[in-house]
């Protein structure tokens, strides 16, 4: 027996505590006051990562050897993941019906966080591949919360693309430690390049993650999930969750290049047609959904170009699209056209840093985005805000569309207030971290050649959809691809044939069989013939025997 | 070092067997103390051993038949591994059934055959020799046979037949393969392989296939599996006994002797047998979770579960790569654990709610949460879900396939993994999310039946959790592996 | 020469035998049938006895052991016809009756 | 040689007694002869288990003068498994022959009988010399035939006139084989044969011979008197003929072709023998498969079993390089010989306490025996077990060897034979096994004394643990074995 751990707890707790918090509903008595708890759970996260992510354990016999650390990139995103899921499950909490459903709710909301954290913390593939696990089969749960029709039919597909997901992921995994012969992420990492199967490794490496980073075409769930999961639901799986996929692909996909332009051509696809298509969404959660895929189709593209700002525009992107969902949340509990201004508003500001408006965080994102990745990508970079201020516009006028409904909660402001403060941390983090994060000068952000180049494509976007709401766009059900399949008619592959079970014989023949020996028995009884049969015996063995000697 | 702890150690279960049969029905407090009593003695003499064969040592125990019919018992990692899984589960299952069927009648009778069976299996672990190893093959049939039987409805009658009719032509054929091999070689012990330049590869082919099916017919394998789901008439402690610790794991421990003491990896290499055998544990597994998929009986659709999942140890094997070899070595405790979880609580919903039928689980969760919880853990485990049991087995599966050069086994894994949560999910789904249909109810305020599928279920998380320390299961396969056992 | 006789004659009360014993389905005459082949079996032993110089006083022995447990056999077998034909009224074996 | 002679002349004397004594004195007096005679076989063992084959010439007159009588293992081995199913089936007689349940008749003949036959056989085992075996096997036939016919009943005289029929004319085939071989050699010893000059006759005699001793050994196709005679016969009778009767003429057949004429083993004669013991396996299986009746089905399976033993010609000496015995076929054969005796017996005691207690063997009569009587139950699924082949029974091991020698000898199709055989085995014994266990419970009418259930436990035990101790009786058979067991034909 070698020792329980070594190294400082530290990491451990910030995923033990959700975990913690996650059993307590288990008690009937204490689920509200677990509900209450939600809000905690991700702060020791919080505070690790504004620490800086110190420290690193090991626990040599939990599991098959679990490490825990955090690189760089994974502290950012460690931050912002802790403070989406903390707004969130303040909003969570105040607004959650409570109850049994609200027990299971707490439960797999903490689980699906620990997740969440885990993939930013884990230093072993398999601590790795359980806390993605985690993340995206609990989430499950936040998915179907509602049990309507809508959100049982979004939570299967969801659930069988997740699955999937694991599976892909864990084949690639394993084609990674075979050759390393190690589970280290770095050495799995770096095992790919001259693995027997490295390519097909690869591949289904970012199938497994495309899937949770809502990759097109594997993205299908993403519009589903969204509008039918609880408003706290859709915010941290739309901010938080995809980013899961993307920190996997950061740590994992090895430095070869063959795979990057995949990367690049599905996440342009992605970045330029889900937003357009989101244009024919109706449900505003829809439509940030697609908004949501079409901005991870510009981090993949990032990732593809091997873009340093990765992490960052990520960083931005989680907590403006988290304000944003939370934003719907609260339009719907807003009861005084003053609120609905407010919210309005809010959101506004959230769009405007989103697309990229020149001094906001997005602006800066989008700045250090574009850094080293070609003009090309630049270009294609710059070209997104049109197509972002396009439905994100969209958005905006849904929203304001939005109904009311009378639910009166006490703490609206309060609420409202941590919105906004995610909102404003959106767009005032990306200042902040602005030195340490990227190699740009201070002061470029505030060149005018920039600012232009990040106004004119707004304004562009603001023509269009000037134009947009002049025609009548068509309403489609969420899902686009998935509406197209016919996916009905794979039920019955599943129903083969049912062959017979083996019998001990198939009676007939048998019984005609005994039978015809009965007779024959009796034919052998007759003397004559048993007699004649007893002498000719006599004969040939003697015959035998004569011949033979 | 010669000793009389393997005797013992058979004798734990032997004697109670013994014993046990001419109990009076109603004596049920003596039978129990019987049956527990010897389960504990049996754990205690495991553990005893443990760490001096964890040291590489060895416990032997010969009895000379008629010349050339040695049984030789032998307490080696490996034994220990089938064993201790066998006594632990016997220990559980015992107190299950106990609780399971009350004051019922023919228990003597039950009892009796119930822990011959696990004398059986325990000398078949125990075998160092191929004609010991058959002998106690057979003995495992006689005595599973009555428990299938047991109720004496028309079909548990008709399930018992039908294994009969399995069984036997099986044994047959190991029989003629032991004979016709060591015709030539000689009386096999596991211990020293032996030399077979005697035979020509064709016969060692057609031996070797004899082999397979006489211990594939116990492992499941398609298309020899029929009388696994038909045997589904038992009571549930014998499901749970058959699907979890005895019968198919004798077969795929039987798979496991043959491949590796009998001809070796590399034998089964130059032969190029291996190849095949893993080919028919691949399609037997898509196979059974395929018809699982078509049962809506929850035991029909774990007993093809069970097809499926024991033909991961039989991959194991046939890849002939360590990996592997831990992988599947470490299923044959892994599913043992789920696997028996599922099946005690079957019998929980069967006999405190009525439900036989998956239609019938609906809302079940809130009724029984304890029962659904354990069921859930173990279908999740069935699934591979990490860090599950299942989850570990089939990492180092399929780690040790890749390592084989036969990446396909991969989409293998892949496609049952998919089968499992598609038969397994529904039931879930079922038993927390649908409504508890009308008129329907029950509860799991019976310890003795609850108790035993809590622990096996917290048993299923904690190899999974702990799979890395050097006392579970998957560290005990690694040592047997290490210690130079399989390829 | 009276050897060969004896021989022949021997040879021929076992084919009558046989063919009574084969033929007749009426069991007294299977009884005869198998004193015939017994005392022809006999007759040539006795032939066979005289070889070379002088007689073998072992076939006599022999041959009177045998006659005895002959006549037990039969005495039997008689015992057991008349028990039949007491008890089923047929002296055949059952359906044989009437076969030739 | 004092066991020797007890060995024949107790059970003699033990007959007299149970004619001559007054009414009340006979039984005990016949289980005391009984009792004594199993003491002096087992006592004939040990001594030659310790001295060897012991050697006795009668009179003190030499072969070819004389008779010359020999206990080597294997006769001496018959004995003692003669003496055990005896001495059972003298225990079981004790309730199931009283004149209370078998009627006067059959209670005052069963004793005499029995112990005749039982000297009788004792003499088969030791005797040398050729004709007397012919006398022996006569007498061995008449006593047979006479417990056949013993409960007087229509069927069971016509049973047994069918058997006297079929045994008598195997008596004279063997009588006419023993007469040329005379004419030929002027001598009948087994030992003095075995070193005589070839004869053109020989062929003709030791055709014949063999001829009369299928017949009363009841191969196919000569088999069919079997199952009636046994069947027809009260259990403990069937017992013995079922058990013991055939082992005698098989025991000379063996010593004819193995012992006095190996120079005359022809190939085709040897793979004629064994295919009729092959199809006398697969025949006994499937008509036994046919039955309805216990009794016949245990009757039909003992034409199966001894279907086995007949493998033995071909397979002798087939034993290959890599054994650690010789003569394995051999050994597996008089293994088999010995097993099937026990657990035959058994059975067939078993089949009588049904009858007494339920006065019917019909399986549909027999449903939930073993709930009234367990004993019975598991004493039949004992000795089912033994003839199935299963381990570590002795019918498993005599299948081992057998089979090892047939692959050893590459002569896969015997090794089929003994699979299918096991296979048939277990499925007509499955129907009793099924019928026995089922879940009715049988009321007997009749109360069965747990002494006399005890009995046929008792043997089928036996039969197992000539399995599980096999090694001694292993050891004890290659005493005195004729060379060409471990040559071969």
């Amino acid at each position: 027996m070698n020792a329980l751990y070594s190294g400082s707890l530290a990491p451990f707790a910030v995923l033990l505590w959700p975990l913690l918090i996650g059993v307590v509903p288990v008690v009937p008595r204490w689920r509200d006051t677990a509900l209450r708890l939600l809000p905690l759970a991700p702060l020791p996260a919080l505070a690790f990562a504004m620490a800086g992510a110190p420290g690193a354990v090991v626990f040599p016999d939990l599991m098959l050897g679990v490490e825990l650390a955090a690189g760089p990139d994974s502290a950012l995103l460690l931050g912002m993941t802790a403070l989406v899921w903390a707004v969130a499950g303040w909003y969570g909490a105040q607004t959650m019906a409570r109850g049994r459903e609200a027990g299971i709710f707490t439960g797999f909301w903490c689980l699906t966080l620990a997740g969440n954290l885990g993939v930013y913390l884990a230093a072993d593939i398999i601590t790795f591949y359980v806390a993605f696990a985690a993340v995206s089969l609990a989430a499950w749960f936040l998915v179907v919360h509602d049990r309507t029709k809508a959100a049982l039919g979004a939570g299967r597909v969801y659930i069988t693309l997740a699955v999937l997901g694991e599976a892909a992921l864990l084949t690639g995994l394993m084609i990674g430690a075979a050759q390393a012969e190690d589970l280290q992420i770095a050495t799995v990492r770096a095992a790919f390049t001259d693995a027997p199967l490295g390519p097909l490794g690869v591949g289904l490496l970012i199938a497994g993650f495309g899937i949770k980073a809502g990759m097109v075409p594997l993205h299908v769930w993403l519009p589903l999930a969204h509008p039918a999961a609880p408003v706290a639901g859709s915010a941290v799986l739309s901010g938080a969750i995809v980013k899961a996929g993307l920190i996997g692909m950061l740590l994992l996909l090895p430095e070869a290049t063959g795979w990057r332009m995949v990367l690049v051509v599905l996440g342009l696809l992605g970045a330029f047609g889900a937003a357009l298509w989101g244009l024919t969404q109706r449900n505003p959660k829809a439509v940030l959904a697609y908004s949501t895929v079409s901005q991870m189709g510009l981090l993949l593209v990032l990732v593809g170009a091997g873009s340093q700002g990765v992490a960052y525009f990520a960083l931005h992107h989680g907590m403006a699209k988290g304000a944003l969902f939370l934003c719907v949340g609260m339009m719907m509990l807003a009861t005084s056209p003053l609120q609905r201004r407010a919210v309005l508003g809010l959101a506004g500001s959230a769009v405007l840093s989103v697309a990229g408006l020149p001094l906001t965080g997005g602006a800066l994102a989008k700045l250090a985005a574009k850094e080293g990745v070609g003009d090309m990508l630049s270009l294609a970079l710059t070209l997104s805000s049109v197509t972002t201020t396009l439905v994100l516009g969209w958005f905006l006028f849904r929203l304001a569309d939005l109904p009311a409904k009378p639910a009166q909660i006490p703490q609206w402001r309060g609420l409202f207030a941590a919105i906004a403060g995610l909102a404003a941390l959106a767009l005032a983090l990306p200042w902040l971290l602005w030195p340490g994060a990227v190699a740009l000068p201070r002061g470029y952000p505030f060149q005018p050649a920039t600012m232009l180049e990040g106004l004119w494509p707004m304004l562009l976007g603001l023509v269009a959809l000037a134009l947009a709401r002049r025609l009548a766009l068509p309403d489609y059900p969420p899902g686009d691809v998935l509406v197209f399949l016919p996916t009905q008619k794979l039920r019955p592959v599943l129903q083969l044939p049912v062959g017979r079970q083996g019998r001990l014989y198939r009676k007939r023949p048998v019984l005609r069989l005994l039978l015809m020996c009965k007779l024959a028995e009796r034919w052998l009884l007759h003397w004559p013939i048993a007699g004649s049969a007893l002498m000719g015996a006599a004969l040939a063995f003697a015959a035998m025997v004569w011949f033979a000697v | 070092m010669t000793t009389a702890l393997p005797v013992l150690l058979l004798m734990t279960s032997l004697l109670p067997a013994g014993v046990t049969f001419f109990l009076a029905q109603d004596s049920h407090a003596l039978r129990n103390a019987l049956q527990l009593g010897g389960a504990v003695l049996k754990l205690a003499l495991i553990i005893w051993m443990l760490f001096a064969v964890a040291d590489g040592a060895a416990y032997e125990a010969e009895f000379p038949l008629a010349p050339g019919l040695v049984v030789l018992l032998r307490v080696d990692a490996l034994a220990l591994l089938f064993i201790s899984l066998s006594a632990t589960l016997w220990f559980l299952t015992t107190i299950y059934a106990i609780a399971y069927f009350g004051t019922k009648a023919e228990l003597s009778r039950f009892f009796g055959f119930f822990s011959l069976c696990v004398a059986a299996t325990t000398g078949l672990a125990l075998s160092g020799s191929l004609i010991s190893f058959f002998i106690f093959f057979e003995l495992l049939t006689l005595s599973t046979w009555p428990l299938v039987a047991h109720k004496q409805d028309k079909p548990s009658l008709r399930a018992a037949r039908v294994y009969f009719a399995y069984a036997l032509p099986g044994s047959a054929a190991l029989l003629w393969a032991i004979i016709w091999l060591e015709s030539a070689t000689g009386p096999v012990l596991f211990t020293e392989p032996p030399d077979l330049s005697g035979l020509d590869p064709a016969a060692l082919r057609a031996i070797f296939a004899l082999f397979i099916i006489g211990v594939g017919v116990k492992a499941g394998l398609v298309p020899l599996h029929g009388w696994l789901p038909a045997a589904m008439a038992a009571p549930a402690p014998v499901s749970a006994l058959l699907h979890a610790v005895a019968v198919v794991k004798a077969g795929a421990f039987g798979v496991v002797r043959v491949v590796y003491d009998v001809f070796g990896a590399e034998n089964m290499t130059a032969l190029g047998v291996g190849v095949p055998l893993a080919i028919v544990a691949s399609f037997t597994i898509i196979w059974g979770s395929v018809r699982a998929l078509q049962q809506d009986e929850i035991k029909k659709r774990l007993a093809f579960s069970t097809v499926s999942q024991v033909s991961y140890i039989v991959l194991g094997a046939a890849l002939a790569s360590p990996l592997a070899m831990i992988g599947g070595l470490v299923h044959l405790i892994h599913q043992g654990l789920m696997k028996i979880t599922l099946f005690f609580c079957a019998g929980i919903f069967d006999e405190r709610a009525g439900v036989k039928r998956i239609d019938g689980l609906n809302g079940m969760g809130a009724q029984m949460p304890w029962t659904s919880a354990c069921f859930s853990i173990g279908a999740l485990g069935m699934i591979g879900l990490p860090p599950l049991a299942g989850f570990v087995s089939k990492f180092y599966l399929g780690l040790g396939a890749l390592e084989a050069g036969a990446p396909w086994v991969l989409a293998v894994l892949l496609a049952s993994t998919f089968l499992n949560a598609a038969y397994f999910l529904p039931i879930l789904y079922r038993l927390w999310f649908l409504p508890l249909a009308s008129g329907a109810k029950g509860d799991d305020r019976a310890p003795g039946l609850v108790v035993p599928a809590v622990v096996t279920a917290a048993a299923t998380v904690g190899v999974g959790m702990l799979a890395a320390s050097p006392i579970s299961p998957l560290g005990w396969a690694t040592l047997i592996v290490t210690q130079g056992y399989g390829p | 020469m009276s050897l060969t006789l004896f021989a022949l004659t021997g040879a021929a009360l076992v084919g009558l035998g046989v063919y009574g014993l084969l033929a007749r389905p009426h069991m007294l005459r299977r009884i005869i049938a198998f004193n015939l082949i017994g005392s022809g079996l006999f007759l040539f032993f006795g032939a066979a006895a005289a070889r070379g110089t002088g007689l073998d006083p072992i076939p006599q022995a022999l041959i009177i052991t045998g006659i005895v447990v002959a006549l037990s056999a039969s005495a039997l077998a008689v015992g057991l016809v008349v028990a039949l034909a007491r008890s089923s009224g047929t002296a055949y074996l059952p359906d044989e009756e009437g076969r030739l | 040689m004092t066991a020797l002679v007890a060995g024949l002349t107790l059970p003699l004397l033990a007959a007299f007694a149970a004619i001559a004594l007054p009414m009340r004195a006979r039984v005990p007096a016949a289980l005391l002869g009984a009792g004594l005679t199993l003491a002096a076989s087992l006592w004939l063992a040990v001594v030659v288990w310790q001295t060897g084959p012991v050697t006795l010439s009668l009179g003190g007159w030499q072969p070819p003068i004389g008779i010359a009588l020999r206990a080597d293992g294997l006769g001496a081995a018959l004995g003692v498994m003669t003496a055990l199913v005896m001495t059972a089936v003298a225990l079981a007689a004790r309730h199931e022959m009283a004149a209370s349940v078998a009627g006067p008749r059959a209670g005052f003949g069963f004793w005499p009988l029995m112990l005749l036959l039982w000297a009788t056989m004792n003499a088969a085992f030791v005797s040398r010399d050729l004709f007397n075996l012919y006398v022996v096997l006569e007498l061995i036939t008449l006593s047979a035939v006479a417990l056949v016919a013993i409960s007087g009943k229509a069927e069971a005289i016509a049973a047994a006139l069918r058997y006297l029929l079929f045994a008598l004319a195997g008596s004279l085939l063997y009588l006419a084989g023993v007469v040329l071989t005379y004419a030929a050699h002027g001598t009948l010893d087994i030992s003095l044969l075995a070193a005589r000059m070839a004869a053109p006759s020989d062929a003709l005699a030791l055709g014949l011979m063999t001829a009369g001793l299928l017949v009363k050994t009841a191969l196919f196709p000569f088999h069919v008197w079997l199952p009636h005679a046994h069947s027809a016969a009260p259990a403990p009778a069937s017992a013995l003929l079922s058990a013991l009767v055939p082992k005698a003429s098989l025991l000379i057949l063996l010593r004819l072709w193995f012992e006095a004429m190996p120079d005359l083993a022809a190939p085709a004669a040897l793979l004629t023998l064994a295919s009729l013991g092959a199809m006398a396996v697969i025949w006994g299986g499937l008509l036994a498969l046919a039955q309805a009746r216990l009794k016949l089905i245990v009757a039909y399976s003992t034409v199966a079993q001894l279907g086995y033993i007949f493998l033995v010609f071909p397979l002798a000496g087939g034993d290959g390089g890599a054994q650690v015995w010789a003569a394995g076929a051999w050994t597996g054969a008089i293994f088999q010989t010995l097993s099937h005796g026990l657990a035959k017996a058994a059975m067939f005691l078993v089949a009588g306490i049904y009858l007494v207690a339920m006065g019917s063997d019909r399986l549909s009569d027999l449903r939930g025996m073993a709930r009234a009587l367990p004993m019975t139950g598991f004493a039949f699924a004992l000795a089912s077990i033994t003839l199935m082949g299963l381990p570590p029974s002795g019918g498993f091991t005599a299948k081992y060897l057998l089979m090892t020698a047939a692959f050893a000898s590459g002569q896969w199709a015997w090794a089929l034979v003994l699979a299918a055989g096991g296979l048939l085995a277990a499925a007509y014994l499955y129907r009793p096994l099924a019928a026995i266990f089922a879940r009715e419970s049988a009321v007997a009418p009749r109360a069965i004394p747990r002494s006399w259930q005890a009995i046929p436990l008792g043997l089928a035990v036996l039969s197992v643990a000539l399995g599980l101790l096999s090694s001694v009786p292993f050891e004890f058979l290659q005493i005195g074995r004729p060379d060409p067991a471990a040559e071969g034909l």
